[in-house]
């Protein structure tokens, strides 16, 4: 059953089982995400998606919120721009994220959301909080001062490439990305060196060894690629 | 293999139990953790590993689920645990000035192990007996009304005495 | 067991318990058995076998009555006239006299007292007004029966209620009484329970797919939530200690109407003593066939497990806590789906408070009208507070809704001591506010706590008198929530800690007025985009105390304030290194 | 209308900053004809003038005489602009807030890293006395405009000038105003 609902005042028509997120890209209306990847499941994390649907008491994550008939979503209001900058700029002050000398500049989805949101500054202050370089992978490399925490290499591990090799530790500020039992990345047993958390990293966390400052472009389009051919024998080439 | 302390040890075998029990299935994860935790008294890599085994989960979701919980611990901890409560009812009546006192006396952190390890100080979000507030336990013991500068003196003694006893 | 057996256990228990001329009832909740109250009920029972007297008098280990401050506690009731002594029933004529601060030593003393005159050195008062001011429904056999004796609990009408819902009810019956009721969830937001039920019962558990592990037979899930995680509130595990089988009762009840065979208690492993009590009573109720398969004869099976927290204050928040009862890490994920729709593996789930199923028992044995007829016309019913902080009395009350704060923190709670003056009471833990004496004649209930920036919460209520920092209060709470996020949305994760720093900051001395801006900016980012209850509330306590104690954080600000904006260093440079 | 008076300084940087403020090439006539350039690093002037229109700041605040000067140019400037990644947010200069506190650094730069005679330099006017955490500049005064940038692109610096200079508010929108890096 088709649903008719309109963004930011455009009618347009949705599956039922299409998130707003994905009847928006359809109808290429920009929503902003970071922890959303085509071909890995949505967990509503990184709030850059959340929109305004009228009658809703809360804004809602586009990315898990299915569409419904009738429904009216704004998703660029000043209220959601203010919000998104400010969730940039949190980022931004929570790591180490140093464009200059980071493997991922110009081609980083953190930076990229910087720009969208007009961040000319961060107005919190920067924690610095020691975080280490994990070059123990022969191919690979993971950079914690450039995580976002966006769990889309952990997803892309354990849904794509099935091995659970990577999860979260830790909780709130001191979350950290790990490998098996928070072992240097090449002693991990599980690893198939797949690369595809590599693919699926919005920014410099993980990166192929030997680049250098912005050298490193992500290839996130792949995985949206392998789950369609894994899944469905559908080769969108 | 003969080297494996999961087949001689046999505080695995309460942990076995309880993974049995949930039919070696991934929601007994947590309960196995507390069993570990309660036989070793902290989860050490061997036992993750045994358990991750055992359930056939992923080894990162294992360490995951037990760096989550603040009550599961990857450190041995001292011989005796003194717990100060921090939560609001204790907090406004002075469970901070108690903590200082102990860090102060035993020379440790909170979360710490004296270097005897006799002692761990550690603290917690509310043990609920809010009426007694400030709250602290010793081995278990729920101590009320504690004031900072007597605090350590109870706990001293309690100290000698377990020792005495052991 | 079936009806008739039921009324022949209590009925038996019942004569037993009249033939005892005298009760002794010592609490041995948490807070009096950290005081030798355990002890304490041994030295009585000795004491009265020594004397002969055994046979005559019955010493039982009960749940807490309430006044905490006075504790330990011991009631004594006793036959006048020769008349049955029922306990916690009506009819036969009985004296009660209360002893409080009672030590294992004073034994002697009390089973030589017995039937004369009371020791006017241990007694306190029943008729003050800690005690006449409460309406006891959900507290109404804490600290009268023994928690560890499913006879006890079925003398005093327990079990009826299921029974009278599987023998004379249909489910759609029991979720129509309790919406007429007009319960509300009393973990905090105060969503209406009956429309809950119907949701669960309703919703297909095809809907969504679906892992229910082997063993687990039933398609639909009733949780009962008692990882009580706000500090200061110890409600929840008062009721599990001391009156267990009342939860499961109803739980049971609503898994009837839901159409659940299977539920989960999930209680916090700092609780050991309710989770003990809990398992003594499950195995109780098994035994009894009052839980398992074909209860009371009938078609309706209905199993329950305890699952233990591990110290994670997010799991309270149901999604968070599904999470952890599957074994995973206690992360909550966007809702909707809700959990009547998709919950427990993907089943739809009723998740409810400790305190808002047992108040099913008695809605369903005197009547969803009687229930409304007590609170106020939206909030119905009763609440239990757990009144600590800077009052006279602190312990465990049971009100009901819409009595003022004045009467709850200067009746009940005795006032202020230390010649002290009122300042606030805090609400709804991390989650909530601070009230200020300004509103002390408010009525509380669900939407007068919510206009005035706080909320139900759970129950914790923390008095504060005028020597207490408001932005230390804030800052407490915001460290709390700080530890607490689970790290998975930034607003909470990322937002929290800086918060924190800025409050740090204000106590250091070492703010500007352009930090108190940025704070307010930031509680209006996380309490409006934090994917759970915990991050959409942390900044409560903050906007709280902004609203009615801004005097206090504009104390604290650095003095020069140069070109009128942030002339200040940060915490960062304020300290060059010579 | 007369001339603009025109400061640049540079602080905890690497004066790339100021190397792409040079590639401005032949703007820079036309920017001498719209500014007078009162202080610079490029000009020899001792002490932060007076009554200044705009001052760009080079660098993160890393030291004392940092932090003693940023709150001069913050009192003799109209409009004070933060002027490049290091300015804006520490970057590089910053990253030695990894390490520690200024002893540390210090250490680690004068002792741990040298083969011969390895000593802290503490003696008076030798080295500034660092402060123990870099900061962006408006951690410690308030800042009018940020031109981010590792080095700002020449083309981004005249924007703002340029619309400084007209008395205007640049627009700091889009990839080529506001990329870091």
């Amino acid at each position: 059953m088709p649903r008719t609902l309109t963004i930011n005042g455009q009618e347009i028509s949705a599956r039922s089982d299409q998130t707003i997120l994905e009847a928006a890209q359809d109808a290429n209306i920009r929503i902003p995400t970071l922890c959303h990847l085509d071909g890995l499941t949505d967990v509503g994390a990184c709030r850059m998606c959340l929109v305004e649907v009228a009658g809703a008491s809360k804004l809602l994550p586009a990315c898990t919120t299915r569409v419904q008939e009738g429904m009216q979503v704004q998703t660029d209001t000043e209220r959601l721009r203010a919000y998104r900058r400010q969730i940039i700029e949190l980022l931004f002050a929570e790591r180490n994220h140093i464009c200059a000398v980071c493997v991922a500049n110009g081609h980083c989805e953190l930076q990229n959301a910087g720009i969208a949101v007009g961040m000319d500054h961060v107005r919190y202050d920067y924690l610095f909080p020691k975080l280490g370089v994990d070059l123990s992978h022969e191919r690979f490399g993971m950079d914690h001062n450039r995580c976002i925490l966006c769990t889309r290499c952990v997803r892309a591990c354990d849904q794509l490439e099935g091995a659970h090799t990577i999860d979260v530790m830790g909780r709130g500020a001191h979350s950290l990305i790990v490998h098996d039992m928070n072992v240097p990345w090449g002693e991990a047993t599980t690893c198939t060196s797949c690369g595809k958390c590599v693919m699926a990293c919005p920014t410099g966390a993980l990166f192929k060894q030997g680049s250098t400052v912005a050298e490193m472009v992500h290839d996130a389009e792949k995985l949206a690629f392998l789950k369609a051919a894994r899944e469905r024998k559908v080769w969108n080439v | 293999m003969s080297a494996d302390p999961t087949a001689s040890d046999k505080r695995y075998k309460i942990i076995e139990a309880t993974m049995r029990r949930y039919g070696y299935q991934s929601h007994g994860l947590i309960e196995a953790l507390h069993s570990a935790q309660e036989a070793f008294g902290y989860l050490d890599d061997v036992t993750l590993w045994h358990i991750a085994r055992t359930l056939h989960l992923p080894p990162s979701k294992v360490f995951g689920v037990a760096t989550f919980y603040n009550l599961f611990t990857l450190k041995p901890q001292g011989a005796h645990t003194c717990v100060v409560c921090l939560g609001t009812a204790c907090y406004i009546k002075g469970a901070r000035e108690v903590l200082a006192a102990l860090e102060a006396e035993y020379d440790v952190k909170a979360g710490g192990t004296t270097r005897d390890n006799q002692l761990s100080v550690l603290t917690a979000r509310c043990f609920g007996s809010c009426a007694l507030a400030p709250v602290i336990t010793f081995d278990g013991e729920t101590i009320g009304k504690v004031a900072p500068a007597t605090v350590t003196q109870q706990i001293a003694q309690r100290l000698a005495a377990v020792q005495q006893t052991a | 067991m079936n009806l008739e057996e039921l009324n022949a256990t209590a009925a038996s228990e019942r004569l037993a318990q009249a033939k005892k001329r005298h009760h002794i009832r010592v609490c041995v909740g948490t807070a009096c058995q950290a005081l030798n109250s355990e002890q304490l009920a041994k030295e009585l029972q000795a004491e009265l076998r020594r004397r002969g007297q055994n046979g005559d008098v019955e010493v039982k280990c009960v749940g807490c009555p309430g006044l905490c401050s006075l504790g330990p506690l011991v009631e004594i009731e006793s036959q006048v006239n020769g008349q049955a002594a029922i306990a916690g029933t009506e009819g036969g004529q009985r004296k009660s006299i209360l002893y409080q601060f009672v030590k294992p030593e004073d034994a002697g003393e009390i089973v030589a007292h017995l039937g004369g005159e009371p020791i006017k050195r241990l007694e306190t008062p029943l008729d003050q007004p800690f005690f006449t001011r409460q309406t006891k429904i959900v507290l109404e056999h804490c600290g009268k029966i023994d928690p560890e004796r499913i006879e006890d609990y079925i003398a005093v009408g327990g079990y009826q209620a299921l029974m009278k819902v599987l023998t004379e009810m249909t489910p759609q019956q029991v979720i129509d009484a309790i919406t007429r009721s007009g319960l509300r969830g009393r973990g905090g937001a105060g969503f209406p329970t009956g429309l809950k039920w119907g949701t669960v019962a309703k919703a297909d558990p095809n809907a969504y797919p679906t892992s229910v592990p082997v063993g687990i037979q039933s398609r639909k899930f009733v949780i009962c939530n008692g990882d009580e995680g706000d500090p200061g509130a110890f409600m929840d595990r008062s009721v599990m200690e001391g009156d267990p089988h009342r939860i499961l009762e109803g739980m049971a009840i609503a898994a009837y109407a839901v159409g659940a065979n299977h539920g989960f208690i999930y209680v916090r492993a700092e609780y050991p003593l309710a989770v003990k009590r809990l398992r003594t009573a499950i195995r109780q109720a098994q035994r009894a066939g009052l839980l398992g398969n074909n209860i009371g004869g009938t078609a309706f099976s209905f199993n329950v497990d305890i699952r233990l927290g591990a110290g994670a204050f997010v799991c309270g928040e149901e999604t968070a806590l599904m999470a952890s009862i599957e074994g995973g890490r206690g992360v909550p994920r966007p809702r909707p789906p809700f959990p009547a729709e998709c919950g427990l593996w993907g089943c739809p789930t009723l998740i409810n408070n400790v305190e808002t199923l047992a108040n099913v028992p008695p809605i369903i044995m005197k009547g969803a009208d009687w229930f409304a007829s007590i609170g106020t016309e939206k909030s119905k019913g009763t609440k239990v507070f757990a009144l600590t902080g800077q009052v006279a009395h602190t312990g465990l009350i049971e009100v009901p809704m819409g009595i003022t704060l004045r009467e709850i923190v200067f009746d009940i709670g005795g006032g202020i001591p230390g010649g002290r003056q009122f300042k606030a009471v805090q609400t709804g833990g991390p989650s909530g506010g601070c009230i200020p004496a300004q509103f002390l004649d408010m009525p509380v209930d669900y939407e007068s706590l919510a206009k005035v920036g706080s909320i139900m919460g759970s129950g914790g209520m923390i008095v504060m008198d005028d020597s207490t920092d408001m932005v230390e209060v804030a800052r407490f709470f915001m460290e709390f929530c700080m530890d607490e996020s689970c790290g998975k949305c930034i607003p909470c994760r990322a937002g929290t800690v800086q918060m924190h720093r800025i409050l740090t900051k204000i106590q250091e001395g070492k703010a500007t007025r352009r930090d108190i801006q940025i704070l307010e900016e930031l509680c209006d980012l996380v309490k409006h985009t934090s994917l759970c209850g915990l991050g959409q509330s942390a900044p409560n306590p903050v906007i709280s105390t902004l609203r009615y104690f801004r005097d206090e954080y504009e104390k604290k600000l650095a003095a020069d304030e140069t070109n009128g904006k942030t002339p200040q260093p940060s915490a960062q440079v304020a300290n060059p290194s010579a | 209308m007369g001339k603009l008076r025109f400061a640049s300084v540079w602080m905890g940087g690497c004066s790339g900053c100021h190397m792409s403020f040079l590639d401005l090439d032949e703007w820079l006539f036309d920017l001498a004809e719209a500014v007078d350039v009162v202080y610079s690093p490029v000009a020899d002037v001792k002490t932060f003038p007076e009554k200044v229109d705009v001052t760009l700041v080079e660098g993160a605040i890393a030291n004392q005489d940092h932090l003693e000067l940023i709150h001069v140019i913050r009192k003799n400037s109209r409009l004070v602009v933060s002027f490049g990644d290091c300015a804006v947010t520490g970057n590089v200069t910053a990253m030695r807030n990894l390490i520690g506190e200024a002893e540390i650094v210090l250490d680690r730069a004068y002792k741990d890293a040298q083969l011969l005679r390895p000593q802290v330099p503490h003696d008076d006017g030798i080295v500034p006395p660092l402060i123990e955490r870099v900061v962006p500049v408006h951690a410690v005064i308030p800042v009018d405009l940020y031109i981010p940038g590792c080095p700002p692109p020449a083309k981004r610096i005249r924007a703002v000038l340029q619309a400084v200079i007209e008395g205007k508010s640049p627009e700091m929108i889009g990839r080529e105003m506001l990329k870091f890096g």
